[in-house]
């Protein structure tokens, strides 16, 4: 028969017939639909066992309570704490999306590294731990050889009084250096001021839980100022408390930010203008009598000066050119205040990571003074730190203690700076200008100084003249990448460490971070690569580390705890810590070890509110009151030597006003004006965008408007007046240009923004990390020229002269 | 979707619809069988066609 | 062969000769031929092209693990080891763990056989879990929840895992080629007929028997679907 | 060198002349091959879609295309149902130009889902209440229709012809063609009325949302009368269009007077009921869903000038010209009256599909506008292209228009 | 016959206090991180990107200084009717493929992913824009590790479907599973309770069921402030919004005369 077409068709009609009597169609159908259903590159998630993990949360000094949902040995979620008495349930947007920081290898320094590509290139080769350790302890060990000690300098992020900070100090100390430099913070002009007028540097907190009327002088209560998940618990009891008629929030900033617009009253004044502000409420709160007589007469001292220069120079009239706001609105302000049962007033710039004013600050803490609402339900509350243990003291030898007795570079400490502890602009400035850094070694820990820091052309420029950097980041940040040797820490979700008392806190709180997955990357904790290099130095070194590793250093300084008595090491939310108690609690706990079994499980030591008296001594200055006319200022003006001959102690310290003001809390001045720059950018900062060390988790940019960032641009936000003067529409690019440096963003109009000022959310511009966070928009810091905040020394970041241009 | 799939459900909509749709297919599927058997009845010498 | 092959042909061609041209030279032979082939393709070769087998790591007797349990099909024996865990979820196949209990007590006499040799070790002493292959593997979009069906439901297991306490051999373990699902989805019918209950594991057959038991509700999507 | 497979006693250019003519549509066909390719290895982000404009250029030259493509199924309706003799002589190429729109929409559909191989879930798993089923199934079925009647006019091609056994089929599909055209009738007239409906439910989008009569809202009825108001044009201007490119006439005036006729009439009771379905919307439907008529054109390049350019040059004055036999017999004037009545059913569907999506309906939301990308309008351009190339095979191959022959007589 | 499972019929619902809420977008970071949502490198292209739970900001119109804020967290709003009285949301009712569906038993809207065929007609359909499309295949490069935080209980998508809120669908089953374990027919009000409203860290979202008149969202959406978005266009959502505010009320619908509802 042969194969001819038309047999050829016939079989294969014959085969179709039969084939469809077969379950071959709909078996091919079915399994092609399953198939389609599951594409082999859609990445399918493990089963197993699913188990919960107490810790906390170790990205901010909030010290949110955290629970880690894992499957297996993997970290799926994490969430809020409802048995933490911090933030009962809720985290920040960043602590949410903290297993992103985990897990992303390309954030991450994975081992050990050494920079093979030029500085900032983030091309570095995986070294060994003995050798990364090794090579750190030989460059101490040449340094100590040599006698030149203080060339070794280190900058530490961690919060104050940490476990870790006191290690890094100390492993500077022992090494023989005076330079232990701390990143500013607001914590520091807290410290600063309250040093000044009570004589007393203990925790400051507000007790705005408590509070029926809270006066936020630019403080971002919701842009993550003090700890974000016990502020915005505060918040929603503020609200609750406020739908009852109770509470009033009113919120003084220029741009219409979260909080002001959250807030029961926005006031809008100028940028720069809040010590002003204050005093002119002062004046009101003064001129009618509305103060704490009681307090005033027999708890404050100066208070007759005070109340001279405030009615002589603080008109609201007067206050009224100066700020911008209405002579109703301060009065009403005063009023409010004044009148309310438990009053305070605040003070911030945004979140807090970067220094405030000193002399604002001291005009706002004058106005809770008047009110006498200093450790009282819904004030300001002063009290001790916590009692942990205090390690022993440093055994130095000849060479170290010839190095600790060399000045400090950044001179805090000195006539110039006689109340700062830690200047690091003063660092850069002294790098920047000597011919040779004077600085050989540096360390970083937890900072990224390269990005966070105003100015930071110039910081970057004195990075790049150190000779040596070693950063201890488990993050590929901005620094790290100038870092010639990464010695990666854990993240915080694979370590034990310390988080004594989270920024603002008015009850006394010891947290205590745990390894909720084992390391992912070949990582080792700070503290005990901090230990090793000790050991590694010289045996003088390492004899002022006597410790096996970091957890025992932990335990060691929380038997302080244990010995001060009370305490409670679980937290049961039934009723909030920041009640006001008048009997200590507990302890729940029999033995210190029972203590520290307990504290490591679930990650916390707390007491309740019960602040001490206010006439049982917090006032520790020369009057043991609370001085609106400050006598250690006055001494430091005019017992210290002027440092050339006839010079001006005052100019010296930055003061520009003359007589009895100057030792009070004053309005300074705008100096900054500048025919050429006519406008002045404000940077902000925003909850959901880390301007920290720490990066954003990718997951927090889906959280960013695209009216903030689109595509590699960032927006500055120009009140729509304003922009129309420039001809600036939404969306167009511009050029801001300060004596510093010229970026370009575009333009976001917005009534939210005070005419004449030009916002810019910090955050952006990084230039590390990986492609979720890299070459986005533009860092605000980078306009910022260096300037110097009178008194402190602190750097001015808040205000920059301007000018903008279509780009 | 058949009546034997398990989403069917035996209601009005599921009648009509498909009542409307499997008839308006059995009228053309018809047709066109019709069509092709007549074809090959013609073809095959069973019936005379008319016009050719 | 050929004269059988034209004896249909023929008939055809003397009732009406217009047929001639076209069942001449075999044509209906090669359409059978065709439909032949087709059902043989179909019933026999296609099922095993489509699916693979790979062999489990060793052998498993259920039987021998059984052995105290008075029933081997009954729930609480297979809970014995294929246990809930506090959060209601399911272990499945359990881990290393579990096997430790009675496979580390020293005082019971073990290692009887080559493949409990291979898992003391191979996976034991390794402290390695062993990569069993899963009959009854459902895909990522499937959520089940066994607790609600063995605990609420008060179904057996061997409800839709067939009875197989007492068996001494793991079934060859063999996987669809196309869909990656092991054959007791589809069930060992390339038909797809079903005379057990546990002959498949379709989405079809977990809505049947919310159906028979009047728990329509559990056809919502999002019961079976994540 | 193709003379064999040429009509009989019509006249044709050269093949190379043919090739040299086929050459752009090719290479644009190519073009959007390639883009084709794109999305369906990359997927949709190949495109200007977005999560706001999840329906774009390709939804609208869907709708676009179906409804012009409903020329097929209306001349089929008047010639074999009704019964206009007349009709025959333009009825294949309708046919032909049906099947190109039909088949072009359904491939283009193809690339438009996510997960292409998985669009029979359409029919296996269909959930009947949504409108988009009931267009599925029927441009499927009714594609199903026009192969049918599409296979008779192949299998007239002078050598498919010599082969018997097609040339009974074909006579025999003749035959049937009343039934088949009636039920493509059936099918065609849903999901017209269905491409209508699909927009009319959707009640969360004032723009678009209408009242109706049981399951069907306003715009299913409109959608089946423009369509079948603007299909006959459609077909005019493509037969005129190869009576153009041809140089010779192929239909005798009066099928061609009669379609403009019946479309003249079918496009001035469609304004009138468009008229009023719009009023209804701007003083009823919109109001109760918290919008003014001028709430909707307050932003972007949509105004309402949309409106009036479709209402009124694109409505009014088409029907107005088609309805005047004068102006109709004119041949400019009635290919710009078929012209002005396509564009304005085009506009229609545009406005229904872009301009609903581009409009927020949440009032802290904002206005969007969007531009295609180039693959995209490649995809676009190449249904265009395969529609020239699909019509040009066929009139050359074809015995397309039966008259052509009579009317264009070849000398010797 | 014994009965398996609860029967009661749920209505799962939220309300947003939008006086409280600080627009901080910890919801949408828990939702993201609950629901194994992709992270793409460029999240501002936000017509493409996906936020089961989206923070849309609004103002009040007014110039500086009297210019304010206000914060919608918009999840799904699982809407009860399509807006002319029909017993399922619009999106539902259009899609072709029934890939989505209103369970009738807890309220709740589902979408399954492996039968989506991504014709987003649904996203046509929704005046929420509360549907996503996946224009890409999730991103989770190779080696990058990021595929380790992944979730089992939600299954990750493929690229060309559609995702939206599912109120957490995965947590209810959770609660269940408990439940059942403990051999208890029905869930607890405080076991079940969306990923959003648990991260709250200002306490705005409450999350439970309508039904329960005991339960802190049915009396919560009984305030003068409740309201819910686009309410004339009565699609009947189950997520409700509390505000003190006049402006922040009149804006969330279209504000033509006064309000009334069309009838359903």
């Amino acid at each position: 028969m042969g194969v001819t077409r038309r047999n050829f068709v016939k079989f294969a009609i014959g085969g179709v017939a039969g084939l469809h009597l077969t379950p071959l169609p709909y078996k091919l159908m079915d399994d092609i639909a399953i198939w389609t259903q599951n594409w082999p590159w859609v990445p399918v998630p493990p089963e197993g066992e699913f188990l919960s993990v107490k810790s906390v949360c170790g990205l901010c000094p909030g010290g949110c309570g955290i629970q880690v949902r894992k499957v297996d040995e993997r970290a799926v979620k994490i969430e809020g704490r409802t048995d933490y008495p911090v933030n009962p349930g809720g985290i920040c947007p960043s602590g949410m999306g903290g297993l992103q920081l985990l897990y992303d290898r390309d954030l991450r320094h994975t081992g050990p590294m050494k920079r093979v590509g030029p500085r900032g290139s983030g091309d570095f080769m995986e070294i060994t731990w003995d050798e990364a350790i090794k090579t750190v302890a030989e460059r101490i060990a040449s340094l100590r050889k040599n006698a030149k000690t203080e060339a070794l300098v280190s900058v530490d992020g961690n919060s104050k009084g940490s476990t870790l900070s006191l290690m890094i100090e100390r492993l500077t100390k022992a090494a023989g250096s005076p330079n232990y430099v701390r990143m500013p913070s607001l914590e520091d002009t807290y410290e600063m001021g309250n040093l000044l007028m009570m004589g007393n540097n203990g925790p400051m907190a507000y007790d705005l839980e408590n509070s029926d009327y809270v006066l936020s002088f630019g403080s971002g209560l919701l842009e993550g100022w003090g700890g974000p998940g016990r502020i915005m618990n505060a918040w929603a009891v503020l609200r609750e408390k406020a739908s009852k008629g109770g509470a009033t929030v009113v919120q003084i900033e220029s741009r219409a930010s979260n909080t002001a617009s959250k807030s029961d009253k926005w006031i809008a004044a100028r940028p720069g203008t809040d010590a002003a502000l204050a005093l002119g409420i002062a004046h009101v709160i003064i001129r009618d009598n509305l103060y704490d007589q009681q307090f005033v007469s027999n708890y404050t001292s100066g208070f007759e000066k005070f109340k001279t220069m405030v009615l002589g120079q603080y008109s609201p009239e007067k206050i009224v050119d100066i700020t911008g706001v209405g002579k109703e609105a301060i009065k009403a302000m005063a009023d409010g205040f004044a009148r309310a049962k438990a009053p305070v007033a605040i003070y911030g710039k945004g979140k807090g990571t970067l220094n405030g004013s000193l002399f604002e600050f001291m005009s706002v803490q004058a106005l809770n003074a008047l009110k006498g609402n200093i450790n009282k339900p819904g004030g300001i509350i002063i009290s001790d730190p916590l009692p942990l243990a205090t390690l022993p003291a440093i055994s130095p030898d000849g060479v170290a203690e010839r190095g600790i007795l060399t000045p400090r570079f950044d001179q805090a400490g000195t006539n110039k700076y006689p109340f700062a502890v830690s200047l690091i602009n003063n660092l850069i400035d002294v790098i920047n200008h000597s011919d040779k850094s004077p600085v050989d070694t540096l360390l970083v820990f937890s900072a990224n100084p390269a990005f966070t820091l105003p100015d930071s052309g110039e910081v970057n420029r004195a990075l790049k003249k150190i000779p040596f950097i070693v950063s201890f980041s488990p993050f590929r940040d901005e620094t790290s990448f100038m870092a010639d040797l990464v010695l990666p820490d854990h993240s915080y979700l694979e370590k034990t460490d310390d988080i004594v008392r989270p920024n603002g806190l008015q009850y006394q709180l010891y947290g205590l971070t745990r390894p909720v997955v084992k390391p992912v990357y070949n990582t080792r904790s700070a503290g005990d690569t901090i230990i090793n290099i000790a050991k590694a130095v010289d045996t003088k070194t390492a004899s002022s580390f006597p410790w096996k590793d970091y957890e025992s250093v932990l335990k060691i300084r929380a038997k302080g705890l244990f010995d001060s008595g009370g305490g409670l090491v679980r937290y049961k939310g039934a009723e909030p810590a920041w009640k006001w108690k008048t009997a200590s609690d507990g302890p729940d706990y029999k033995s210190f070890g029972d203590m520290w079994k307990k504290i490591k499980t679930d990650g916390l030591w707390y007491r309740k509110l019960m602040p001490s008296a206010i006439d049982s001594g917090i006032f520790k200055t020369a009057s043991n009151r609370f001085e609106f006319f400050i006598s250690q200022l006055e001494l430091a003006v005019k017992d210290y030597p002027t440092a050339a001959p006839g010079g001006n102690r005052l100019k010296e310290l930055g003061i520009t006003v003359e007589g009895d003001a100057a030792f009070m809390p004053h309005y300074e001045g705008n100096h900054h004006h500048d025919e050429q720059l006519p406008l002045t950018m404000a940077p902000y900062e925003m909850v959901n965008l880390a301007s920290g060390w720490a990066p954003s988790p990718p997951f927090a940019y889906k959280t960013i408007f695209d009216d903030q960032l689109l595509g590699s641009d960032s927006f500055a936000i120009i009140n729509p007046g304003t922009a129309s003067e420039f001809r600036i529409k939404q969306g167009d690019y511009i050029i801001i240009q300060s004596k510093a440096c010229a970026v370009k963003a575009r333009a976001s109009l917005s009534h939210g923004a005070m005419p004449g000022v030009v916002y810019m959310p910090l955050g952006f511009g990084h230039t590390a990390y990986d492609e979720f966070i890299r070459e986005k928009g533009v860092n605000p810091n980078l306009l910022i020229p260096p300037g110097k905040d009178p008194l402190s020394g602190h750097p001015v970041w808040w205000t920059t002269p301007v000018k903008i241009m279509k780009g | 979707m058949l009546p034997f799939c398990f989403e069917w459900v035996w209601n009005v909509d599921h009648i009509i619809f498909f009542g409307l749709l499997y008839t308006a297919l059995t009228i053309v599927a018809t047709c066109v069988v019709i069509a092709a058997i007549k074809t090959v009845m013609q073809v095959f010498g069973f019936t005379r066609q008319r016009h050719f | 062969m050929k004269n059988s092959a034209e004896k249909p042909s023929s008939i055809v061609v003397a009732a009406f000769p217009a047929l001639g041209r076209y069942v001449s030279k075999g044509g209906w032979l090669c359409f059978l031929a065709g439909f032949v082939g087709a059902l043989f393709l179909g019933w026999y070769v296609f099922p095993k092209l489509l699916y693979s087998s790979q062999p489990q790591p060793f052998n498993f007797s259920h039987k021998v693990h059984l052995e105290e349990a008075d029933d081997p099909e009954d729930v609480e024996s297979c809970l014995n080891c294929h246990a809930f865990r506090d959060d209601g979820t399911f272990v499945g196949i359990p881990r290393l763990d579990k096997c430790k209990e009675c496979h580390e007590d020293p005082e019971s006499p073990l290692g009887d056989s080559d493949d409990e040799a291979t898992f003391l070790t191979n996976y034991m002493a390794e402290k390695k879990e062993v990569p069993w292959l899963s009959y009854s593997r459902q895909p990522d979009c499937v959520y089940f929840s066994h607790a609600a069906h063995v605990k609420m439901g008060e179904i057996e297991c061997k409800t839709c895992h067939g009875p197989h306490g007492g068996s001494e051999v793991l079934p060859l373990y063999r996987e669809n080629r196309i869909s990656g699902y092991p054959i007791g989805i589809w069930g060992e019918r390339i038909s797809g007929l079903k005379t057990n209950t546990w002959d498949r594991m379709k989405m079809d057959d977990c809505a049947e028997c919310h159906t028979e038991k009047g728990h329509e509700e559990n056809n919502a999507c999002f019961v079976c679907h994540k | 060198m193709d003379s064999k497979l040429l009509p009989e006693g019509v006249e044709r250019c050269s093949f190379g002349m043919f090739i040299l003519w086929m050459l752009p549509w090719l290479a644009i066909l190519a073009w959007g091959g390639l883009a084709a390719v794109l999305c369906l290895v990359k997927g949709l982000n190949q495109t200007n879609m977005s999560n706001v404009f999840a329906f774009a250029l390709w939804i609208v030259f869907d709708l676009g295309v179906i409804a012009l493509g409903a020329g097929a199924f209306f001349s089929g309706f008047l010639t074999y149902v009704v019964g206009k003799k007349e009709l025959k002589n333009i009825i294949n190429a309708a046919v032909i130009i049906g099947f190109i729109c039909y088949s072009g929409a359904t491939a283009m559909l193809g690339i438009d889902i996510g997960q292409p191989i998985r669009g029979w879930f359409i029919f296996w798993h269909a959930n009947i209440h949504s409108m988009l089923v009931e267009v599925s199934f029927c441009i499927t079925c009714y594609l199903g229709v026009l192969i049918v009647e599409f296979v008779p006019i192949i299998l007239e091609n002078r050598k498919l012809d010599q082969i018997k056994e097609l040339h009974i089929f074909g006579h025999n599909l003749h035959h049937i063609m009343g039934v088949i055209a009636a039920s493509g009738t059936f099918l065609s007239f849903f999901h017209q009325g269905s491409l209508g409906g699909m927009f009319g439910v959707m009640y969360g989008r004032p723009f678009a949302a209408r009242d109706g009569f049981y399951i069907w809202p306003w715009t299913f009825f409109l959608f089946v009368l423009s369509a079948i108001a603007s299909g006959p044009c459609f077909t005019i201007i493509c037969t005129k269009l190869t009576e153009l490119l041809t140089r010779k006439k192929l239909v005798p005036d009066n099928a061609i007077q009669l379609l403009a006729k019946v479309s003249g009439w079918l496009l001035s009771l469609y304004m009138v009921l468009k008229i009023a379905d719009t009023l209804v919307w701007i003083y009823d439907i919109a109001p109760r869903a918290g919008f003014k008529f001028m709430d909707f054109y307050r932003e972007g390049p949509y105004g309402v000038w949309m409106v009036a350019a479709e209402l009124f040059v694109c409505g009014i004055i088409p029907a107005i010209m088609l309805m005047t036999p004068k102006i109709r017999e004119n041949q400019g004037m009635l290919v710009t009256a078929c012209l002005l009545n396509c564009t304005g059913i085009i506009l229609n569907r545009f406005v229904f599909i872009i301009v609903t999506l581009a409009i927020p309906v949440m009032p802290f939301d904002r206005f969007l506008s969007y531009l295609p990308t180039w693959q995209e309008w490649a995809i676009g351009f190449a249904v265009i292209a395969y529609g020239f190339i699909v019509f040009s095979l066929s009139y050359r191959y074809l015995p397309v228009f039966p008259k052509e022959r009579e009317l264009n007589p070849i000398a010797g | 016959m014994k009965k398996e499972h609860d029967q009661g019929k749920y209505k799962y619902g939220m309300v947003i206090d939008l006086d409280k809420c600080t627009g901080c977008g910890t919801c949408m970071v828990a939702c993201a991180a609950e629901n194994n949502v992709s992270v793409r490198p460029d999240e501002s292209d936000k017509q493409r990107s996906i936020s089961w739970m989206q923070v849309y900001k609004a103002d009040n119109g007014k110039e500086f200084p009297e210019a304010e804020t206000v914060y919608f967290p918009r999840p799904c709003m699982h809407c009860e009717q399509d807006g002319r009285g029909g017993h399922a949301p619009s999106c539902v009712s259009v899609c072709v493929a029934t890939a989505t569906t209103l369970d009738k038993n807890t309220g709740i809207v589902s979408q399954i992913y492996t039968r989506c065929i991504g014709c987003r007609y649904c996203q046509a359909a929704c005046p929420y824009k509360a549907r996503y499309f996946n224009w890409w295949d999730a991103y989770f490069p190779v080696d990058k590790g990021l595929e380790r935080y992944l979730s089992p209980e939600v299954s990750p998508r493929m690229r060309g479907v559609i995702e939206k809120c599912s109120f957490c669908h995965h947590r209810l089953m959770r609660a269940r599973t408990k439940a059942y374990a403990d051999g208890r027919r029905k869930i607890k009000e405080n076991e079940y309770i969306t990923a959003c409203a648990e991260a709250c860290p200002a306490q705005a979202i409450t999350f439970g069921d309508l039904n329960n008149p005991k339960h802190k969202v049915a009396q919560l959406i009984k305030s003068k402030n409740a309201f819910r978005i686009l309410e004339r266009l009565n699609t009947k959502p189950k997520v409700y919004y509390l505000s003190s505010r006049d402006w922040v009320r009149k804006i969330a619908d279209n504000p033509v005369d006064e309000f009334s509802p069309i009838s359903g």
